[in-house]
């Protein structure tokens, strides 16, 4: 699937989207892999409570299932207006 | 209903002037624009990132959902991406309605979902460097009033 | 700050366009425009009587009390008299503020008091004849909220 | 003093203002010496609950003092905006 990532979400990990293999079956599982590579995906998923995730541009939860899902975004809260 | 996500500016004076003449019955005419402020002076731009995509399916299902709630005969967003100055709009609703309780309910739910619930993330440019713009409890707190 | 009392039209557009550049500091601007509603056709024209003196201090009145009330960077309104048809403007206010909800607030209470405090009459000319508008408890009930 | 009218009590009476010589300690007292006119008067002034007054352009209410008061206005609910 394809993960993007916006903001300092994007920053701290150091590029904008990448293509992820995974066998995680929610979005919680799918963050523990990625909080596994190294220091910068740790650092961008350190705090859940300040991140929100969309499955197919639709905002979620972080326990939603992610069968059938082809994008997944992480990003803070949004600020626009 | 017409919904623009864009990096370039736009003509403030006309898109009011456009969308009020466009609007056959409506007695009321509401419109909001966000200016990047200077903060004193310390701002020396602003940089907003959104999610291309996402953003306009989001912003149009506001402005669903906002037609849905209130009589309305016709809305407007227009926001923009990029590099911004200190005095530029940001971006803008516009809403036409019969009646003004309706014009003004149904721009400030679009202003308060969209601040919340559009993908955009604003970074602000200035003498202390770079910082991304903290999202506001009172922000979250606006969308429990609807 | 500017009140206008006129008979003439005004350039919806141009006012809000210089409005909104002339307000520095404020990360919020709200309009709003009143239009002569054709009500199905059946309306051919609105005359607005004032009774000219008392009306510019009324809205000065009202505007400073708004300026009072919330952190104002600005605030404009312009109303016209005489004869007018459906379509056309028949008075805006504009507001402008560091944030949202105070160039909103100030909006819509400048709209609640202007409706129901300045001394302004409104004519319908019509199929039926000619119809002074009755006043609306809503509108009054409307003053209550502030 | 000058009494001036607005809307349909303008129309009802027939004219949009006159000098009128008083005695009347208040707008109420006026408004019956008004009345008491001719029919035209008496219609303008039927119901004082459809009507509004200004004294010298500020609202007042019809149990006020006329003292000192140089311009009298007699208006219905107004319905600018």
């Amino acid at each position: 699937m394809d993960v993007l990532y916006f903001a300092w979400v994007r920053e701290r990990i150091g590029l904008p989207r990448e293509r992820v293999k995974t066998s995680a079956g929610t979005v919680a599982e799918l963050v523990e892999d990625l909080r596994a590579r190294d220091a910068r995906y740790a650092a961008a998923f350190a705090d859940l409570a300040s991140l929100r995730v969309a499955l197919d541009q639709e905002l979620a939860s972080f326990d939603a299932p992610l069968a059938g899902v082809r994008e997944v975004a992480f990003f803070p809260p949004m600020t626009g207006g | 209903m017409r919904v623009a996500v864009q990096p370039a500016a736009f003509d403030l004076g006309a898109e009011v002037a456009a969308f009020a003449a466009g609007v056959r019955g409506a007695g009321a005419v509401v419109s909001f624009t966000g200016l990047v402020r200077d903060e004193g002076g310390t701002l020396s731009a602003m940089e907003i990132e959104h999610y291309p995509g996402m953003t306009e399916k989001a912003i149009a299902g506001i402005v669903a959902e906002a037609m849905a709630r209130w009589a309305l005969v016709d809305a407007l967003v227009i926001h923009r991406h990029g590099r911004l100055f200190p005095g530029e709009a940001i971006m803008m609703v516009a809403t036409a309605a019969p009646h003004r309780g309706d014009a003004f309910a149904a721009a400030e739910y679009l202003m308060d979902y969209l601040k919340s619930r559009a993908p955009f993330w604003k970074k602000e440019l200035g003498a202390e460097g770079e910082v991304w713009v903290p999202a506001r409890d009172a922000d979250e707190d606006a969308l429990k009033r609807w």
